[in-house]
């Protein structure tokens, strides 16, 4: 055991908690403990993230020249292919639920796990699994046809390794349904006496909703994906024009699952800002009805926006003005968030601690995501700015701007109470600022590089377009560094970081009120909840 | 109409006959958890198959000749025959239920091996059927040749939705089969009483999931169309 | 010379406006701007506002608010409201620009990895390489020969997926002569960033010129090739001279409606009558029967197609000259209100001709 | 299911199972009859009779909260979703042109998809 103590003086020993509880790999890889499957995830989606994030630093330094001299067409598709499937399906999906909510969802809402803990482990290995098929198809080669697995050209044409990317993409989104329907069960029946929906954490909310969507539009994918495995394989002609078959109907049920995981990927975002807002503000967060009931308008109106992919396919007119005036309705929501995250430091007592660092870079970038989503929906402007650089800038902006900001907010909010340490609050505050700084420059520019007709999905390009793309991979550079800081301290804090305390950030919350790091059963006994979230008030005034 | 009414009183319910899991604090929580869980699960899967039938209903409004022409090579006395099988399997998986529910250990057994063997009869017609398919070269992918010339290509298409469906659905079959072989196995060990009989109810549900599936597959495959031939 | 300085040089941070639409969708383009600059620029006042103003260090008590319905409410509908006229706006414009005016000059694209093959009227083609005129709109009918392309003239704000299996269309009027810029902005493999080359439009003088420079052809007009093809097939021995009725005559069949075997009825437009000639049996024309025609799917090429079609629509004295393209009218000046071509700047003009002729 | 719940008659389980045995006769001896776009909605009215009987009685929604049921609905409510608007798209695709017959060829930004 070890024996020095950073922490306050009673503390003399290490504590029995979650990590320390048992040891060996046996004792973490058949775990069902909710954390140690949280941490394994974070382990996982990390490494991920770094063979992504790798591949797109490739991607940036071939951008650097008009000819794309330093890669050859062939690699550079697949590239961004890869890219873009394990930012998507092994980054973004899982980042937030399965790692920060896996964590915390059971300790919020004063449980002792997720309903079902073997089933969260057998999505976690049903990951793993996707993961190892993915990375397959990397080193044989990789597959060329980006994420969107476009037929014909993945069903007939692409000479690449479709059918093991399309394998691991279909595995990977087993592991999100299991997630998502552990969530809906949990959140529905495992909350402590007094844990009322109207004094749910909007982490819990957003998560929730987000449960929702991925337990209904997973499958869809599953089946979309294994239409065009078997036209792969077997020539079958449902996807084949020449037979009959019809393109477009991949496209359908293509976009009706990953619109909606569009919004997988950032409802849990803005849930960790909720709570990272109210936190730093002091301050319960204004209008919580309006939060909580924003994101579930958005999980069941995500639902209904997909054609606003397909305004130039041929998509029927009709039916694309229904799509776009949808795409429109489904932004108020959002903006709801944005407005309400603004009025909640409004009166507030507003702290630059690191969390709230990325979430005023979330805000910001978001609004910018956002906002350039609507130039997206409206149907003429669509036209020019379809399948270019703007689309490829927008959804960095509330991908990157938005989802990796959050994620980065929550685990810097929370990261005390997952390892029980605390990391350099200088070091963090700079990475945050690079990160911002970096994100903007590498994507700011590609808005105008869509606009000017620049096609998303090229190796080379117009030698106009040059000064643009460089500014744009220099700023990829600056992320990089970012982001390659943030690891080191971490790294460093598992070591030689202070003890955080139960609640180094002062603030409410079922998680804040137990050891940091937890118990593996959280809780001694059941906590009887009586107040609402936010609950600051009270808190400041016993600080005076 | 009076029902049988059984109060299970779970504070004397000791947590070995319950099955509870540490981190519930009732066995009622536990059970509701597990129905919860099984009905969300059952969404996925109408939406998996939902996926299918929305191919299916596309290419049937583009191509409702060529539907009308397919429909005739699908044997609809198998077929028919087949929906009765697990209708009559659905009788006695929800009977092995109530069984189960009462305690009746010998009843749930036996009408354990009896929902199995209906499962197994309906996968053997299925397979006589798909192999009179392939006889007839009507397997898309595979040196597919349809006899009437003017849907040869379209035929395919749509062939290639009804091995898709109902080769998903027989998976679904042979999981269903699986499932209750576990359940065959547990019965006999007593593991199952009046209050704890989770298993039986959840895989129940499956079972009658799988067989609504079919209940939409018979008319949609083998029925429209037959009135023109 | 150094690199940085050419960089500059070479900076542009706006598309070419060469088209009659370029200007309106620009216009709404800028009002996005200016709602999407106006908003952020409030939020991103509103957080280093609050975020200063109630700095721990100034405000070290916050005040507990619950929320505001009446703020709720304003900020959801006020919003709304802005982007229903953003909405109104995109959806209006989007069918303003869809039909193409009826004097439009029709040219056929193919797209087939890697490139954009192009067939005028009069028979001439080009590759990766299209010379319209200014003022003249050109209607542009476009097949693919695999996968998915999509046709994207930045310069013109036009864009349309080339998907397999059917015709889609888009159109323009240019309105500045100059070289620009086509992409294709759909994926299809592994040179796609090659697929795509330059549109030219010329002013009338130059574009007669062209015309006459290597733009007629030894092979005649693109109704003269398919009717070549409709020979060659074999098409003429029942669809035109055959007196026994077991084919329907293609005479005046054009864009008139046909009742088929099934008692549906379709017009018998480019997209039926390349199904047909694909794949004869998928619509039998009422009295006649199934597979008397032969199936002439991978017989034909998509290009090969286009020039049947275009023999069948000749064969159809009432459709306007102009859908013909005989070469009696090269070039119709359209005198669309905003498609006011300025034909003074053609200094800027590539030397016509110099396209890669078949 | 609560712990509470009713164990429903094997008689009811015998007359539902009936019905359904029933209905099946009936679906398949009606598709020989002539009934035009009728006969798709007749075979589709009886699944869907059949499945309710299941989901009601075998599956003993009758008896759940009305949690379970709201996601019984709520898989159909986007299975509708799915199907009702792709659908739409492939019933409107063609609408523009035979709006305008004079249009020499398809209208507004249209393509013909492979139906009509």
């Amino acid at each position: 055991m070890a024996t020095l103590a950073h922490g306050t003086p009673e503390v003399i020993a290490e504590e029995v908690n979650y990590l320390n509880v048992e040891h060996g790999w046996k004792s973490w890889l058949f775990t069902t403990d909710h954390k140690r499957i949280a941490i394994l995830y974070l382990i996982s989606i990390t490494l991920m993230f770094i063979v992504g994030g790798t591949f797109a630093v490739m991607m940036r330094i071939n951008l650097l020249s008009p000819e794309g001299n330093y890669f050859s067409a062939t690699t550079y598709n697949r590239l961004f292919s890869m890219h873009g499937i394990i930012m998507v399906f092994f980054f973004l999906v899982p980042s937030i639920p399965a790692t920060l909510a896996n964590f915390l969802i059971p300790i919020m809402i004063g449980a002792k796990d997720l309903a079902f803990p073997r089933v969260n482990l057998l999505s976690w290995y049903l990951y793993v699994i996707g993961a190892f098929v993915t990375m397959y198809c990397v080193f044989v080669g990789g597959v060329d046809t980006g994420w969107t697995f476009y037929a014909p050209y993945s069903s007939t044409y692409s000479n690449s390794y479709v059918l093991p990317a399309v394998a691991g993409v279909f595995v990977a989104g087993f592991s999100s349904i299991l997630t998502g329907l552990n969530f809906i069960v949990t959140v529905h029946k495992m909350r402590a006496p007094g844990m009322t929906w109207g004094r749910l954490p909007l982490f819990v909310w957003s998560n929730y909703a987000t449960a929702l969507l991925q337990v209904l539009g997973t499958p869809v994918l599953a089946i979309s994906l294994t239409l065009i495995a078997f036209e792969r394989i077997a020539h079958v002609g449902i996807f084949d024009p020449n037979i009959g078959g019809d393109p477009i109907l991949f496209q359908h049920l293509f976009w009706f699952y990953s619109h909606p995981a569009v919004y997988i990927m950032i409802l849990p975002g803005m849930g960790v800002i909720s709570e990272i807002v109210a936190c730093f503000s002091r301050k319960r967060v204004f209008g919580y009805n309006f939060v909580a009931f924003s994101s579930m308008a958005i999980a069941v109106l995500s639902f209904l926006v997909w054609g606003h992919h397909m305004f130039v396919t041929g998509e029927s007119v009709y039916v694309s003005v229904a799509f776009s005036l949808l795409s429109f309705v489904v932004a108020v929501p959002s903006a709801i968030k944005v407005f309400n995250w603004t009025a909640t430091m409004y009166k507030g007592s507003v702290s630059f601690d690191t969390p709230m660092l990325y979430a005023f870079g979330f805000i910001g970038l978001f609004t910018i995501g956002g906002l350039t989503g609507l130039f997206l929906a409206t149907l003429a402007i669509d036209v020019p700015t379809h399948g270019t650089y703007f689309v490829v800038a927008h959804f960095h902006y509330v991908m990157v701007g938005g989802m990796v900001m959050a994620f980065m907010g929550g685990l810097h909010f929370w990261w005390p109470k997952m390892t029980g340490r605390l990391y350099s609050q200088i070091w963090s505050q700079l990475s945050a600022v690079i990160i911002f700084i970096g994100f903007n420059l590498t994507f700011f520019p590609q808005f105008i590089l869509g606009y000017m007709g620049m096609p998303r999905r090229y190796h080379a390009y117009p030698p106009e377009f040059q000064m643009l793309n460089v500014m744009s991979s220099a700023g990829a550079s600056i992320l990089a560094i970012g982001y390659i800081i943030p690891l080191i301290y971490f790294l460093w804090s598992l070591k030689y970081g202070p003890k955080a305390g139960n609640n180094p950030w002062r603030a409410t919350g079922l998680e804040w009120q137990i050891a940091s790091p937890p118990t593996t059963y959280n809780f001694d006994e059941t906590p009887i909840v009586t107040e609402e979230a936010y609950n600051y008030g009270p808190l400041e005034e016993a600080i005076g | 109409m009076a029902e049988t009414v059984v109060h299970v009183d779970h504070q004397d319910a000791s947590v070995e006959a319950t099955h509870l899991r540490h981190h519930f604090a009732s066995a009622q929580q536990q059970m509701d958890a597990s129905t919860l869980g099984m009905w969300t699960f059952l969404v996925t899967e109408v939406l998996f198959f939902g996926g299918m039938f929305a191919g299916y209903a596309v290419y049937r409004a583009m191509y409702p000749a060529a539907f009308a022409s397919t429909s005739r090579f699908m044997n609809i006395v198998l077929g028919g025959t087949n929906t009765a099988v697990l209708i009559c399997s659905s009788l006695t998986m929800a009977l092995a239920v109530r069984a189960a529910q009462l305690s009746k250990r010998k009843a749930l057994i036996v009408l354990l091996i009896v929902t199995m063997i209906f499962g197994l009869v309906f996968l053997y017609i299925k397979w006589v059927e798909w192999h009179a398919h392939w006889e007839e070269h009507m397997v898309p992918g595979f040196d597919f040749q349809y006899p009437v010339p003017q849907f040869a290509h379209t035929a395919q298409i749509l062939f290639f939705l009804y091995f898709m469906m109902t080769g998903m659905h027989a998976l679904h079959m042979i999981v269903g089969v699986g499932l209750l072989t576990y359940l065959l196995v547990q019965a006999t060990r007593r593991v199952f009483n009046e209050n704890y009989f989770a298993p039986v109810e959840m895989i129940g549900l499956y079972w009658h999931f799988v067989d609504i599936v079919w209940i939409f597959l018979f008319p949609l495959l083998y029925l429209i169309g037959q009135q023109h031939s | 010379m150094p690199a940085n300085q050419h960089l500059f040089a070479t900076l542009q941070l706006f598309p070419p406006t060469a088209s009659s639409i370029a200007h309106q969708v620009d216009q709404l383009y800028f009002f996005l701007i200016a709602v999407s600059g106006v908003t952020t620029i409030l939020i991103f006042a509103a957080i280093i506002l609050f975020a200063f103003k109630y700095h721990r260090s100034r405000n070290p008590r916050a005040t507990q608010i619950e929320g505001s319905t009446k703020l709720e409410l304003t900020w959801s509908f006020v919003p709304l409201l802005i982007m229903l006229v953003m909405f109104w706006w995109g959806t209006r414009l989007f069918f303003t620009n869809a039909e193409p005016p009826r004097n439009a000059m029709e040219i056929f694209v193919t797209g087939k990895q890697w490139m954009w093959k192009i067939q005028y009227p009069d028979g001439g083609r080009e590759i990766d390489e299209l010379h319209v005129a200014v003022g003249q709109p050109v209607k542009l009918t476009m097949a693919s020969e695999d996968v998915i392309h999509s046709f994207s003239i930045p310069a013109f704000r036009i864009k349309h997926d080339v998907v397999p299996g059917h015709y889609d269309t888009v159109w323009f009027t240019p309105t500045k002569a100059g070289h620009y810029h086509l992409f294709c902005t759909e994926y299809c493999g592994n040179q796609h960033a090659s697929m795509g080359g330059w549109v030219d439009v010329l002013d009338r003088q130059d574009y007669v010129k062209w015309q006459s420079g290597g733009g007629g052809t030894t092979q005649g007009t693109l109704a003269e090739q398919g009717q070549t093809q409709f020979e060659q097939l074999g098409c003429s021995q029942c669809h035109l001279l055959d007196q026994q009725g077991r084919c329907p005559n293609l005479r005046g069949l054009y864009n008139k409606p046909v009742l088929l075997a099934d008692g549906r009825t379709v017009i018998a437009d480019d997209a039926y009558i390349r199904e047909s000639i694909l794949d004869p049996n998928a619509k039998i024309v009422d009295n006649f029967q199934p597979n008397i025609m032969p199936v002439f799917k991978g017989q034909v090429t998509e290009e090969g197609i286009v020039e049947l079609i275009a023999f069948i629509k000749s064969l159809s004295p009432d459709v306007p000259a102009s859908q013909q393209g005989s070469q009696q009218n090269p070039i119709v000046i359209a005198p669309r209100a905003e498609g006011a071509p300025s034909t003074s700047n053609s200094n800027s003009l590539n030397a016509p001709g110099k396209a890669r002729r078949q | 299911m609560t712990a509470h719940s009713p164990i429903p008659k094997v008689k009811t389980f015998v007359a539902v199972w009936a019905t359904l045995i029933v209905l099946t006769g009936a679906t398949s001896a009606i598709s020989y009859v002539e009934l035009g776009d009728w006969n798709v909605v007749v075979a589709l009215a009886i699944a869907v009779i059949k499945a309710s009987l299941v989901v009601w009685v075998f599956m003993g929604v009758r008896y759940t909260t009305t949690l379970t049921r709201l996601f019984v609905v709520a898989g159909l409510v986007w299975l509708s979703i799915m199907m009702l608007i792709t659908f739409s798209d492939y019933r409107t695709r063609n609408w523009t042109y035979q709006a305008q017959p004079w249009s020499h060829t398809k209208g507004v930004g249209g393509t013909s998809s492979p139906s009509r």
